[in-house]
């Protein structure tokens, strides 16, 4: 199996003005910070970013929300980065608040090639306009529709260096779902073992889907 | 014992034993506190688990749909976001308990929103009162200008319609059944002339109302 | 957590005449033996069965259809056990013929209450019969809806008394999805652990969905 | 060489090093003996699990998508049928391989039932053909009875229209582009003239119409 690993200075050049960028993480946690702060030190800016929220102004995706990195969020929630709300209101960032289970399906849809879901959240309130309302067995349900990056960022504890991938305990949240969701996947591990170290019942990410790993801080 | 005491204590004794709940953040989460003896309930964690427990050493990996860091006990299972929301939505969550801004005679939840004001998003909620078997609303009465939370019609942007199973505030319990409003218990010490006057919704009240029932053991804990 | 431990004598009273089975399995493989043999013994009749396949005539869902237990299958392939097909040309048992990766993704809607999904599979083929075709973004898909059951029968490798369950190499395939998407899950595992056994992370089935648990074969 | 090897030979130097390739049952399996050197792909079987590899001791709960025992590579992973099909619709498995009952000229597939005598049903194939980046047919140019397989129409039920990338007999290797099915080689010792009369489907020949390639090394290994 290819070997993924690479070092850090080696990911700037995936970063590309204006792209749409998945990320892992549920308020900072499990979001991988040096991913994160490469594509910030890249400078690539009026990006898109899809994840569940837009954590702290300082943690997690934070920072690139403040510096004014993010043309547009796509979240269920951004109550805990006030840079995220101030920059909405003043118009500088776009923002699609969307239920985090449609989230979540949404970008699994898109990662599972499927052309969208009908799900009943959101019905009779502002997450219906626009969408198409279809009715089984009479229950009202939205059709919701997929969700694609041009990049992922996933947060991984183990990784070998194939580039499957564990998490651990809450930090998987978003990550196995980004991983096949976007053109190319880049992951970071705390701990990079050997190609076998991971028995496959324990990985949670195969290799396949991984086109970059580097190592993380443990 | 405090007004938010008392919904958490009501709360608690709603659920059953082998139940699965899902706590939202403030006022739900102290519900955890006041299971009944013998009451054995699962803890959903949206972000991804089940069996949130006392915390013992705090590990970066482990956090609550708060994003403060939690514990697990034993038998816990961790999952991603995509199955933790097929649970929600599922019905595989028994109850779910959250806060609300107002709620409507006919079982509507607005929680998430108050325009030009505070616009955090919608989380989780929206699936968990969709997708929850019961949906506990847990919250004052009134807002602190004395304006009454519990209407005719939702003003809020909705979280979901027809979505309440149980309301609960320091005045009183509800029950909404078949499209109407019910009020079923009365707090201690509260006449049913208080709850009209606080409420706007139009509601129908039990043939059999009550007060609602606390044990003594749970009295004499919260009144020390 | 409960204590979901049972005799196997104590499953029979799960089965009624009419009722919908799904299983785990995909030739045999990760179907719970034991499991099958207590339906099989309590007689139960009518059943409609839903999974990838009718394994072989004497091995995993096998014996069911050649007993003529069955009324109905809903399976991606019968090939391999030549009594469905015979059962089938003679009008006994009903067979519907799902692809594989809508199969699967019809249980997992029925167990995400999802009120269906858009897949481009079938399009243009027997498969898109009576079923609408919606067209997102040009391409075209099939409008699949959920499949649920009133009692799943789920094989483990591992579980613990309370009914988390971890599944072995190749024999997980339907297993995990059909426990969300029945209102009665049964598992048998080979290995029964104390509760605490299996670490949080390597669970794949939380106790939560399962009603009743027995040791099987190991 | 017999035709099924020169078939599972032509198809195994279509796969590109680092793909990740499901190879169906019977013919294509025979393309994973045939891999060139240096060339690493990752067989995925679409009952759970990508890193398929030779069998070393057999284990209950391993195998292959025939159903037959088999093993794994180092490296391997393992996963349930919904995530099998999230790879497989979602576009993750750059090719596979597949037989055919029909192939005409506009891609499109039959390969799972002849009514009223083969109905086993379509299993993964579905998925397969309409997910997969390059979808390979490889099958005999002729049935038993010396009737062309390649039409200009499929007359049995089909497993996807506008499916098919690549067609490999042992005859020719076509290829499927914007509609227009191409003649691109011949296999040794074929004509055109040859493939021309086995074939019902109306084709185009490439300007740069080749004859299939073999290294000397696999030509002399096939001729032992």
């Amino acid at each position: 199996m290819k070997n993924k690993l690479m070092e850090v200075s080696d990911v700037g050049r995936f970063f590309r003005d204006g792209m749409t960028i998945m990320f892992g993480g549920f308020m900072g946690t499990g979001t991988p910070p040096t991913l994160v702060k490469a594509l910030e030190e890249s400078g690539a800016k009026d990006l898109t970013i899809i994840g569940n929220d837009t954590a702290f102004a300082d943690t997690g995706i934070g920072p690139l929300v403040t510096n004014g990195q993010v043309k547009k969020v796509i979240a269920s929630h951004i109550g805990t980065n006030r840079s995220t709300g101030q920059r909405m209101i003043e118009g500088l960032t776009e923002v699609e608040l969307v239920p985090q289970g449609t989230l979540v399906e949404r970008i699994r849809c898109g990662g599972a090639g499927l052309g969208g879901f009908l799900t009943p959240t959101g019905v009779g309130t502002v997450v219906a306009e626009g969408k198409q309302v279809i009715e089984i067995d009479g229950r009202e349900y939205l059709l919701e529709l997929p969700l694609r990056a041009d990049v992922a960022l996933v947060n991984a504890a183990v990784a070998d260096t194939a580039g499957n991938l564990r998490y651990r305990l809450s930090s998987r949240n978003f990550n196995p779902i980004i991983a096949l969701a976007a053109d190319i996947v880049l992951a970071e591990a705390g701990e990079i073992v050997e190609v076998g170290a991971l028995a496959p019942d324990d990985v949670m990410t195969p290799a396949a889907l991984v086109d970059g790993l580097i190592k993380g801080a443990a | 014992m405090s007004p938010k005491e008392l919904i958490a204590r009501r709360v608690a004794r709603l659920l059953n034993d082998g139940d699965v709940v899902n706590l939202g953040i403030g006022l739900p989460t102290m519900v955890a506190n006041f299971l009944p003896e013998g009451v054995d309930i699962t803890l959903q964690s949206e972000n991804g688990f089940l069996g949130i427990g006392p915390i013992t050493e705090q590990d970066v990996d482990l956090v609550n749909a708060g994003g403060q860091p939690c514990g697990v006990v034993t038998g816990a299972a961790m999952f991603d976001s995509a199955f933790s929301f097929a649970l929600i939505r599922g019905g595989h969550v028994d109850a779910c308990v959250l806060g609300g801004l107002q709620v409507c005679q006919n079982g509507n939840l607005a929680n998430w929103m108050v325009p030009g004001k505070m616009v955090p998003g919608m989380g989780g909620a929206m699936d968990l009162v969709v997708g929850s078997k019961k949906v506990v609303v847990a919250m004052e009465h009134c807002a602190k200008d004395g304006s009454s939370k519990v209407l005719k019609e939702c003003t809020l942007p909705l979280t979901a319609v027809n979505c309440v199973s149980v309301l609960v505030t320091e005045l009183a319990l509800f029950e909404f059944v078949n499209g109407a409003m019910v009020l079923k218990e009365l707090a201690p010490g509260v006449d049913l002339a208080t709850v009209q006057e606080r409420t706007e919704a139009d509601f129908q009240v039990a043939f059999d109302l009550k007060t609602m029932e606390f044990d003594s053991a749970e009295l004499k804990e919260a009144a020390q």
